[in-house]
Order: structure tokens, then C-alpha cells, then sequence
């Protein structure tokens, strides 16, 4: 085999990914490289046409009206990461969000939401104290990724589609990154690409739960990478569930995916296997509560094996009248018809779904990493979010610090002269362990897949204890040596989707086990992060945070205070006498 | 293979054949019906200007638009393009043109 | 067999209308042709006159009006859905502008023979 | 399993670029199960080279577009239910584009026209300015919202004829994005827009043949928008636009 022919390609600023973040960076690039810079642009699927930026339904969190200011949308943040973000990333995020809606309205051509007067309509996510969340209807991602799609589309930017990253490759020194490892999946060869800066905004993406929202393509590749290539990375234990996800059976791809929260918020409600309501049992709000709450709801009623037939609660909304329904959810109603539930009139089977990665790499407020030439941006990157997302914070996340990579990369790569070279070895290395599997004798990956997501789902999902976790540990190395032996039929390597299976799988489980591994770290529970033997939240004025590393093959987890840079625990920025809420109680 | 200037002489001729043909089958129609042989209709169209630019224009506008309309089909279908399609469609329009007029000039004069 | 993405009215429409315009265009010439060749000499009138009255003749006329007919209906209603601002009942319109086609056509053929 | 009615029989185009042939494969039948899933379970269980593409599994990113028993569909949000005739289903790659192997198209022409069609915003205003109030209740504005949440999937692609008959011609999705730029307020130039589709792959191409409307998951309705470009170049040619 010539698997290990590796063809080498030059550029000067390399972006991996196409979501909010790798899209904002290409065009700040553009706009702030000197002339005659090339950008080029690697992706896992077709551009604009993965990640989970196009699937954004409910909007984009801006400061931009109803007597909303960037402090409001700051404490909220922080409020809701209780009291773990980076505060400085967290402020960067409310202000520039402002200017990034700005941008997108003014300059990429999205048009959002009006009121009737002609500004920008608001409404309001759980969690929040002002209408900030803007939005297109609920497709707002579509509106978003379309005009940046097509405004890169027609830029001189080079294009590696269905380019799959595999690895960062160091120089000899391992002082900064000479360039990145790909595998061109059309053709099944190996590229490698060198380039002064690099942005990696692969978009996180919890897949190794058994329910789980994000697009197919999402598999943690980046973090795998990161880690590999020995970076820190922080709150890695924290991993959002959405409460309700369609769930119609381990086979198909609709099981896992969002039924929006809007159905809760319109008084639909949750029944268990016996239809009995069973969320007053959890908290006063019912159905209402946050998502972390319902989530756990739904997840202690499963455990109690209180489950609908597949093994999940029920979501009601018939009694709101079924008409009523199929109108103000007709984009639901349709998606549940089309996998054969009737949404308005009978009842939908959910279940809490992984949904969200808080966690990423520890960067600066302007997107650096500890390596040099490497920039990390969106969901891959950790500390803006502390150890909780608001909805609406996600992209505005991905497209502040994509646009804010772009800039910075742009100026930066005014001081690196020649690009590096790659330290060799690792070059190799990382070229033998994609093409690991392809001797072998072919197994199969999916069902790997499925045990790593059981495993995870069981012993690291929504409610944790140390026990449980350890037990995933254990069951996700067994897994892990297990996919080192299975094989991947190798004749053909061209778009041989069960190669990137197998990849996707090598990634998952590197993941997971930080995952687990940062969860056993925090004795105390935290947003995201529910521990059953640590359920309280600790002292908040000597919060810390996490720092995963891997070391010599063993990740290393260590605890970092939080700087209240700009507010501490207890206290605000906003002026005294400013109302609690300015949302009002419906 | 059509552009704007295309579209709208193609458009623009069918406009003008909309009432000529309708006209055209209305007469034809009252002609079956009341009975009238070929020779009476005959009779009526020769020697008539208004009979001449009735179907004179029809002529005209026919060729332009049935020419056009070759040409969409001949690209569409059999793949001609450039100068080769150009030439197509003058010559389909020159051959409706020619045959027309004469048969306007035998009916009419 | 029409292919299954093409098994709607607006395609059939538009199928219709290309194979008349086809058609005429073909056939026009011809008609175009024989009339000038028939009428261009005095003396040949009477040669027509009793050529119109062939039944074959009559048939290939009656095969023209109805070609023309159909394309007509058709070419309105595709101008209509250019020119006019666009509603679904256009897809209606489809249907029946070639049902009324048929119908002109019909009547026409059905008072000649 | 055995070949009774549990059994679905699917034939997929096995190939790349012009070359290739159906194969059959047998697959169980299940509650909930789409197209998607049938190919994804061929490719887990059955044959693990079989290349396709998919992303959201919702119907959000267009990725997943194929032809099943000929007609160009989502195969994510298409139930087996819906297609299926006599416990099989045919399924080969999206129709005019280039295969690259299998069900996975070659989706860059299409993006191509994209972008050739004019569907690129030109700015009035950038970052530093306010923004624009713009009422939501305009003709313009209600027009423009029942063509702009185009996934660009290639569905109604694949659909056009025309498209297959005519290599330049842009066909139904750049030009509906086209249509949306035109009518859009913010947008400084809609004159560009028009001399984009008035070239020889333009708007004035299409013949209304509504393959692009009727197959659209979305419910979109590109030929009512191209009829709009008709006319808006139409009436531009009569004032002296050109
Ligand atoms: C269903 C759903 C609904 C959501 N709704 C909202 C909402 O209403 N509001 C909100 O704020 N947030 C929401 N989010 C979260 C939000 O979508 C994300 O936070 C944000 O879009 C992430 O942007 P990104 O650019 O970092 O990554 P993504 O948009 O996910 O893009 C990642 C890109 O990297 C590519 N990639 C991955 N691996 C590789 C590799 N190895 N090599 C090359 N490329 C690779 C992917 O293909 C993709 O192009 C939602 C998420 C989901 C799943
Ligand atoms: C009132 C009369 C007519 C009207 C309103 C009319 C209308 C039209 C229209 C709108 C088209 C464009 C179709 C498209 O782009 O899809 C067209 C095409 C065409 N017409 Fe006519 N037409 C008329 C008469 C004729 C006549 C008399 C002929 C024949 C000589 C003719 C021949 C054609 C041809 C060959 C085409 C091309 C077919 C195609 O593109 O599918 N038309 N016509
Ligand atoms: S118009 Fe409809 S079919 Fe065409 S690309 Fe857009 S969503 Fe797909
Ligand atoms: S199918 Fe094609 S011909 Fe026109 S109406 Fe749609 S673009
Ligand atoms: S996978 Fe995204 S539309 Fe089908």
C-alpha cells in the first residue's frame, strides 16, 4: 500500500472548519492580512454545510435594545456558568457580540427578525433578565451560515473541502506549529499543509453520548488533536444536555435530535411511562425549570425505570389544543410526522440529549493558544462559558472569537517570516496511527461506537458519581484497546467512510476519558456538572476550574482558581437600583 | 443559451401572434361553420390590405419567435452552441420567412 | 414512461408545449409551402380548390389548428405565470389550459368533418 | 434475517464518476426509519464502503439529497414509509452533478452558480453603523420570506431538466437566492443582480417546468421567483436599464 505517501501543500493562514467560527475567521483574515496573503479553508464536509452553526434554531444573544447593556448580558453569563467562565472572555464575548450582529446584518446581509417598527425583535431564553436572543424565526442558523457561505464562496480563499484534520504537527522544537495533517476523504490520501497561523474551529461536539444533538460530522477531532498535542485544556467535565430529544430507537439518526424548548415554555408537559406529570416532583417550576433541572428530571425518572417503551418520558401537547400546535410549532410538528410521531395530538417519546461542550482550549481573549501559530476559536474553545452555556451565547461565541482569530491571525502573521518545518516524526507517527486499522482484520466500528456511547451515557452523563465514573474509565479503555485491533477493510480508501468511523471513534474515546476523568476532579456540582455524591455547589469565592493535559500517555487533571477579573462572587456591574429582570413574568 | 434580448423578442412576437392566431382560428371556425368553401374564402383574402398585414405580421413575428424557439430546443436537445447555433437560428428564421411571405403573397395578392 | 420526478401537470404542460411549438414549426413551412405553390399560378386554382377538398388535407389542417391550439393555450399561460404576479392557482391553470385546447381543438375538428 | 416482509430490498448506485452499477442489498425493516438510515445501516452492517454523505440529520444543512426511486429527496427526513413500493427502494446519487463515489455528489457547481447568479450581499453599511430599521411587512419583505430559507440541498437541482439540457444554465436555487438579494432593501446594487441572470445561464432559460417547486422538502417555490427575475429584468429592459 501507498497509504503513506503524504503530499505537501503550502499556505499562509490555514482555517479547519466552516461553522460561525472558521467562516468569521476567513473573512476577518482576508480583511486584515496583508495583500497577497493566502487563506485557505479545510473542512471536515462541504463548506457551510456541517457543524452545528446551521442547525442554531433559537438565536443569537446581543445586547442590542429593550434597555439590555453589555454588563446585563455579562452577569448573566457569568451568573449562569456559575461563576466559572473566564471573565475577560466572557466580557469580550457581550461586547462584541454587538458588533458582530452589526456586521451580520450590515455587511453579510442577514436579515433578522423586525418588529413591527422595524427593529430588531427579542425574545428571551431561559436564564436570561432582558430579551436579548435575535433571531430568523427558528431557522436563525440557516440565515447565519447561508450569507457567510456564500460571502466566503466568493472570496479568493482556497478551498479544501472534505479535508478531515488528523494532527498538529509541531516543529522539531515543539516550540510552535509547523502545520496540519489531513486526510483528503475523496481520495483517501494523506495531505499534509503548512501554514504561519493556524485556526482550529472544529466545533467540539458531545457525539460519545448515546443521545447526543450535534451534526454527524462533529467528533471531537479537535480536541483529540489538542490534547496529542499536549495543550491544556480546561472545564472538560462540562457537558450540556438539552431535556428534550427525539428519541425513536437506536437505529435511526433522528433519535438524539432537539425538540425545541419552546414546547415546554407553551405549557407542553412531561409524563413518564405510566403518563403521570412527574417534574413537580423535581422542582416548583415543572416542566419550566432550566434545562440542567429538567434534564436531571427526566434522567432520575429513567433511572427509576419509570420509562416510555423506548426507554425514555413522554412529551405532551395535545391538551394545548392540536391545532394550536400545528401552528406555532409547524416546523416540529412536521420534523416528528416525518419520523412518524404525531406532535399536536399524541404523544412523542424524548429523552435528555448531550448537546453542547463547554469545555475546549485554554486560549487568551484573543483566540492564542500556548503554541505558537495555533488559534483556537468557537465551541473548541474553553472558559467563555464557564460551566454552563445560556442558549443564544453558543454562537454568539462562535462568531465573536472566529472573527476576532481572523484579525488577530491577520496581524500576526505580519512577524513570521518563513513557514516551519515539521518535526518529522510526529508527522509519521500520526500517519501510522490513522492507518492503524487499515492492516487489520475489519471489525465492526459502529458497534464500538455504541458501547463508547453506552459507557458514556451511564457512567458520565447527566447525573455522576465516582463510582460510575470510574467505571466508564475502565469501559472506555477496554473499548479504546478493542478499536486498536479492529480493522477497516482497506482496498479502496477513497470516501471509505468506516475509516473515519474508526477515526471518529479514536477521537470520541481520547475524549471521553478526559471528560471522565475532569469529572472525577470536581467534588461539587456545578451547571452542567451534577455529581450525586458532591451535590452542592461550593464555595464560590474559591471557585476553580479545571486543566486536563496529557502527559507521557496519562492525563493529568488540575485545578485552577478563577480570576474574578471583573466581578466577584455576590456582586454586580450593574448600577445600583437596575431591576433584577426586565423580562417580563408570563 | 438565451439572454435577455432573446427572451424578450421571443416574448415580445408571441404578443403580437396572441390575437393573430386567435383571430386566425375564429375565422376559421365561423368559416366551417357558415359552410364557406375554400374558393369563397379566397375570394375575400385576395385583393385585401388588411389581409396582408394580418398575416404578413403574423409572418414576421413567427419567423422571429419559431427561430428562437428552434434555437432553445436545438441547444437543449442536440447540444449545438456558438456560432454554429447562431447560424441555426438565422436560417430556421430565414426559411419561415421566406416560405411565409410567399404564401402571404399568393393568399393576398 | 415518464420519468417519476416528471409526473406533474406544470412538466406535462411544458412537455406539450415544446412538442407543438416542435411541430409547428415543422409543419408551418410545409403549410406555408403547399399554399404558395397551389395559389402562385392562376391556372393551378382550381387544382387547389379540389386539393383543399381532399380529406387527407383536411386532416393535416385540422392537425395544424390543433397544434396551434394547444401552443397558444399553452404560451398564455406561460406568459401569464411571467408576467403576472404568480399564484398557486397557476398550477390549475396548467391543467385547464390544456383542457381548454382540447376543447377549441376539439370543436374545430368535430365541425369540420 | 430472510427475504420476507421484514426484508426491504434496496438497490444502490455503486460507482464513481460515469461508471457504475446497481447492487442490492436487503435490509431490516424498522418502526422509524429513513432513507438515511437504510444507507447508513448498509454501510455499519452490510458493506462498509459505501460512501454517502449526511450531516444534521434534520433537514437543516442539505447535505443528504439523493434520488430514491427517482425523484430527488432529503433522504434524512424521507420515512421508508413514504417511498417505499413493494418492499424495495432504489436509491443512486443526486442527478446533475458529477458522482464522486456512490451517493456522494459533487456538489460544486451548484455552489458555483451560487455564486454566479449574483447571491452575494453588497453592503450599504458596515459594522460601525446601526441597524437599519427595516419593516418586516412589506410586499418585498413577504415575498423575500418564503424563499429565503433555502438549505441549498440541490433538490430542486437535480429536478430541472433544464439544468440536464443546458450546462449553463443556473438553475432554480442560485437564481430564487438571486431573486431574494434583488428585492432586498439593504442590498446596494440590484442592478448587478439582474445583469447576473441575464447572461446566457440566466433566469430567462427556464421554462417553468416546476420540478423545482414540487420536489422542494421546504416548500419553496423557486419558479414563482424566477418568474419574478423575468420580470424584473423585463421591466428594467423597458426602462432603459441596459
Ligand atoms: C441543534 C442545535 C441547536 C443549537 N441552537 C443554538 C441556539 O439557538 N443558539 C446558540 O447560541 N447556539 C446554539 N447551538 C450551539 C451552536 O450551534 C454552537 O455553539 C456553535 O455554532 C459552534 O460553532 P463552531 O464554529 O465552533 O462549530 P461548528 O459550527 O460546529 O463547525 C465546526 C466545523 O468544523 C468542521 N470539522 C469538525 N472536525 C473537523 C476536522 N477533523 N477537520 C476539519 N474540519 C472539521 C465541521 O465539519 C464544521 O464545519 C445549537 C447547537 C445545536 C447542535
Ligand atoms: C400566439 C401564439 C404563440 C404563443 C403565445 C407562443 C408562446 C410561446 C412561448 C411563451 C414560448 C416559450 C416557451 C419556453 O420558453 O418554455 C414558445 C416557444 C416556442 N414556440 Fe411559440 N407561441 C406561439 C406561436 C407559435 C407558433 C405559431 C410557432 C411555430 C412556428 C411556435 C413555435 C415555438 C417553438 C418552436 C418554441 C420553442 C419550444 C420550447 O422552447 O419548448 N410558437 N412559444
Ligand atoms: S430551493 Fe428547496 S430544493 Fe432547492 S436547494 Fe433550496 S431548499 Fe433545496
Ligand atoms: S424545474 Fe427548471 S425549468 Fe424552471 S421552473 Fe424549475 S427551474
Ligand atoms: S443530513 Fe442535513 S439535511 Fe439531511
Amino acid at each position: 500500500m501507498t497509504m503513506t505517501s503524504i503530499d505537501r501543500h503550502d499556505t499562509d493562514i490555514l482555517i479547519l472548519g466552516t461553522g460561525g467560527a472558521g467562516m468569521f475567521a476567513a473573512l476577518h483574515a482576508l480583511q486584515t492580512a496583508p495583500a497577497g496573503t493566502k487563506v485557505t479553508i479545510a473542512v471536515k464536509g462541504l463548506i457551510g454545510k456541517c457543524g452545528c452553526t446551521r442547525m442554531v434554531q433559537g438565536g443569537y444573544n446581543v445586547a442590542l435594545g429593550h434597555g439590555d447593556t453589555v454588563e446585563r448580558h455579562f452577569m448573566d453569563t457569568i451568573k449562569g456558568g456559575k461563576w466559572l467562565p473566564n471573565q475577560d472572555m466572557a466580557w469580550k464575548l457581550c461586547e462584541q457580540a454587538v458588533v458582530r450582529v452589526r456586521e451580520l446584518e450590515n455587511e453579510i446581509g442577514c436579515f433578522f427578525d423586525r418588529n413591527a417598527d422595524g427593529t430588531l425583535h427579542h425574545k428571551a431564553f431561559a436564564g436570561q433578565t432582558a430579551d436579548r436572543t435575535v433571531h430568523k424565526g427558528d431557522l436563525t442558523g440557516i440565515e447565519i451560515i447561508n450569507r457567510l457561505m456564500e460571502q466566503v464562496l466568493s472570496r479568493p480563499v482556497e478551498k479544501l473541502q472534505e479535508h478531515r484534520a488528523i494532527g498538529l504537527i509541531p516543529t522539531r522544537d515543539r516550540a510552535a506549529l509547523a502545520g496540519v495533517l489531513m486526510i483528503d476523504m475523496r481520495t483517501g490520501k494523506f495531505r499534509f499543509v503548512r501554514a504561519k497561523t493556524v485556526l482550529m474551529a472544529t466545533g467540539g461536539g458531545p457525539t460519545m453520548y448515546k443521545y447526543h444533538t450535534p451534526s454527524g460530522d462533529k467528533t471531537m477531532d479537535g480536541l483529540a488533536m489538542a490534547l496529542r498535542a499536549g495543550l491544556p485544556l480546561r472545564d472538560m467535565e462540562m457537558v450540556q444536555f438539552h431535556p428534550t430529544g427525539l428519541l425513536a430507537g437506536d437505529h435511526t439518526k433522528m433519535t438524539g435530535t432537539v425538540l425545541e424548548e419552546g414546547l415546554r415554555g407553551a405549557g407542553g408537559q412531561l409524563l413518564n411511562g405510566a403518563e403521570r406529570r412527574f417534574m413537580f416532583d423535581y422542582d416548583d417550576r415543572g416542566e419550566r425549570a432550566t434545562r440542567d433541572v429538567v434534564s436531571r428530571g427526566i434522567y432520575a425518572e429513567m433511572q427509576k425505570s419509570n420509562t416510555s417503551s423506548n426507554g425514555g418520558v413522554y412529551i405532551k401537547m395535545s391538551h394545548l389544543g392540536p391545532e394550536m400546535v400545528r401552528q406555532k410549532f409547524s416546523g416540529m410538528v412536521k420534523r416528528c410526522a416525518d419520523s412518524g410521531f404525531d406532535l399536536a395530538g399524541g404523544l412523542v417519546e424524548v429523552v435528555p440529549t448531550a448537546h453542547y461542550f463547554m469545555g475546549g482550549v485554554v486560549v487568551d481573549t484573543d483566540t492564542r493558544t500556548e503554541m505558537e501559530g495555533l488559534y483556537v476559536a468557537g465551541e473548541d474553545a474553553g472558559g467563555a462559558h464557564g460551566s454552563n452555556r445560556l442558549g443564544g451565547n453558543g454562537v454568539a461565541n462562535s462568531t465573536v472569537f472566529g472573527g476576532v482569530a481572523g484579525d488577530v491571525m491577520g496581524v500576526d502573521i505580519r512577524r513570521m517570516g518563513a513557514l516551519r518545518d515539521p518535526d518529522e516524526s510526529v508527522l509519521d507517527a500520526e500517519v501510522a496511527r490513522a492507518c492503524q486499522p487499515l492492516g487489520q482484520k475489519p471489525a465492526n466500528v459502529q458497534d464500538l461506537r455504541h458501547r463508547l456511547q453506552e459507557a458514556m451515557w451511564e457512567g458520565v452523563g447527566v447525573i455522576r458519581t465516582r463510582r460510575g465514573m470510574e467505571r466508564g474509565i475502565a469501559r472506555v479503555a477496554e473499548i479504546s484497546d478493542e478499536l486498536m485491533q479492529s480493522g477497516v477493510a482497506s482496498a479502496n480508501l477513497a470516501f471509505n467512510l468506516t475509516w473515519h468511523d474508526w477515526l471518529n471513534v479514536r477521537s470520541l474515546c481520547d475524549v471521553s476519558e478526559v471528560i471522565a476523568e475532569a469529572g472525577l476532579a470536581r467534588e461539587n456540582s456545578r451547571g452542567a456538572h451534577y455529581r450525586e455524591d458532591f451535590p452542592e455547589s461550593g464555595d464560590l469565592d474559591s471557585s476553580y476550574f479545571t486543566v486536563a493535559r496529557q502527559r507521557g500517555g496519562e492525563i493529568d487533571v488540575s485545578r485552577e482558581p478563577v480570576q474574578f477579573s471583573i466581578v466577584r462572587p455576590g456582586q454586580t456591574i450593574l448600577p445600583v437600583g437596575e431591576p433584577e429582570t426586565l423580562v417580563e413574568a408570563n | 443559451m438565451l439572454g435577455l434580448r432573446l427572451y424578450m423578442a421571443q416574448r415580445l412576437s408571441a404578443m403580437v401572434m396572441i390575437p393573430l392566431t386567435l383571430g386566425h382560428i375564429a375565422v376559421m371556425i365561423y368559416a366551417v361553420q357558415d359552410g364557406l368553401s375554400a374558393a369563397e374564402i379566397l375570394g375575400r383574402t385576395k385583393g385585401s390590405d388588411i389581409w396582408f398585414i394580418f398575416y404578413g405580421l403574423f409572418v414576421l413575428a413567427v419567423s422571429l419567435h419559431a427561430a428562437i424557439g428552434l434555437r432553445v430546443v436545438v441547444h437543449e436537445t442536440l447540444g449545438l452552441k456558438g456560432r454554429a447555433l447562431d447560424v441555426f437560428m438565422w436560417l430556421a428564421g430565414l426559411l419561415l420567412l421566406v416560405t411565409g411571405l410567399r404564401a402571404v403573397l399568393a393568399v393576398t395578392l | 414512461m415518464i420519468r417519476p420526478h416528471r409526473s406533474h401537470p406544470l412538466w406535462i404542460a411544458y412537455l406539450l408545449h415544446r412538442l407543438s411549438g416542435l411541430g409547428l414549426a415543422l409543419f408551418l413551412p410545409v403549410h406555408f409551402y403547399v399554399l404558395a405553390f397551389a395559389l402562385n399560378q392562376p391556372e393551378r386554382l382550381d387544382a387547389f380548390l379540389r386539393f383543399a377538398d381532399d380529406p387527407l388535407v383536411k386532416v393535416a389542417e385540422f392537425g395544424l389548428v390543433f397544434l396551434l391550439a394547444v401552443h397558444v393555450f399553452g404560451g398564455l399561460r406561460l406568459l401569464a405565470l411571467e408576467f403576472l404576479p404568480w399564484s398557486p392557482r397557476q398550477k390549475t391553470m396548467a391543467a385547464s389550459a390544456v383542457a381548454a385546447a382540447f376543447l377549441v381543438a376539439g370543436t374545430f375538428f368535430l365541425q369540420a368533418v | 434475517m430472510t427475504a420476507d416482509s421484514n426484508g426491504l430490498h434496496v438497490d444502490v448506485w455503486r460507482g464513481s464518476g460515469t461508471e457504475g452499477r446497481f447492487e442490492r442489498f436487503l435490509v431490516p425493516m424498522q418502526e422509524s426509519q429513513t432513507i438515511l438510515d437504510v444507507v447508513a445501516w448498509i454501510q455499519q452492517y452490510a458493506d462498509p464502503t459505501l460512501s454517502y454523505r449526511y450531516a444534521c440529520r434534520v433537514g437543516m444543512c442539505g447535505s443528504c439529497a439523493m434520488m430514491v426511486n427517482g425523484v430527488p429527496r432529503w433522504t434524512c427526513r424521507t420515512h421508508i414509509k413514504k417511498v417505499i413500493k413493494d418492499n424495495a427502494i432504489t436509491i443512486a446519487p443526486l442527478r446533475n452533478l458529477p458522482v464522486i463515489k456512490d451517493l456522494a455528489a459533487d456538489m460544486d457547481p451548484f455552489f458555483d452558480k451560487w455564486v454566479a447568479a449574483g447571491g452575494v450581499h453588497h453592503p450599504t453599511r458596515d459594522r460601525n453603523d446601526e441597524i437599519e430599521k427595516l419593516s418586516p411587512a412589506t410586499p418585498e419583505r413577504i415575498e423575500t420570506d418564503t424563499g429565503i430559507e433555502c438549505i441549498n440541498c440541490s433538490v430542486c437541482y437535480a429536478a430541472c431538466d433544464t439544468v440536464s439540457s443546458n450546462v449553463d444554465f443556473l438553475g432554480p436555487a442560485a437564481l430564487q437566492r438571486a431573486w431574494t438579494l434583488y428585492l432586498d432593501p439593504k442590498d446596494a446594487d440590484p442592478g448587478v443582480i439582474l445583469e447576473a441572470v441575464s447572461g446566457r445561464g440566466g433566469c430567462h432559460n427556464c421554462h417553468s417546468q416546476g420540478s423545482c417547486t414540487l420536489h422542494c422538502p421546504n416548500g419553496l417555490n423557486p419558479m414563482k421567483a424566477i418568474a419574478g427575475l423575468k420580470r424584473a429584468t423585463v421591466s428594467s429592459f423597458f426602462k432603459g436599464g441596459r
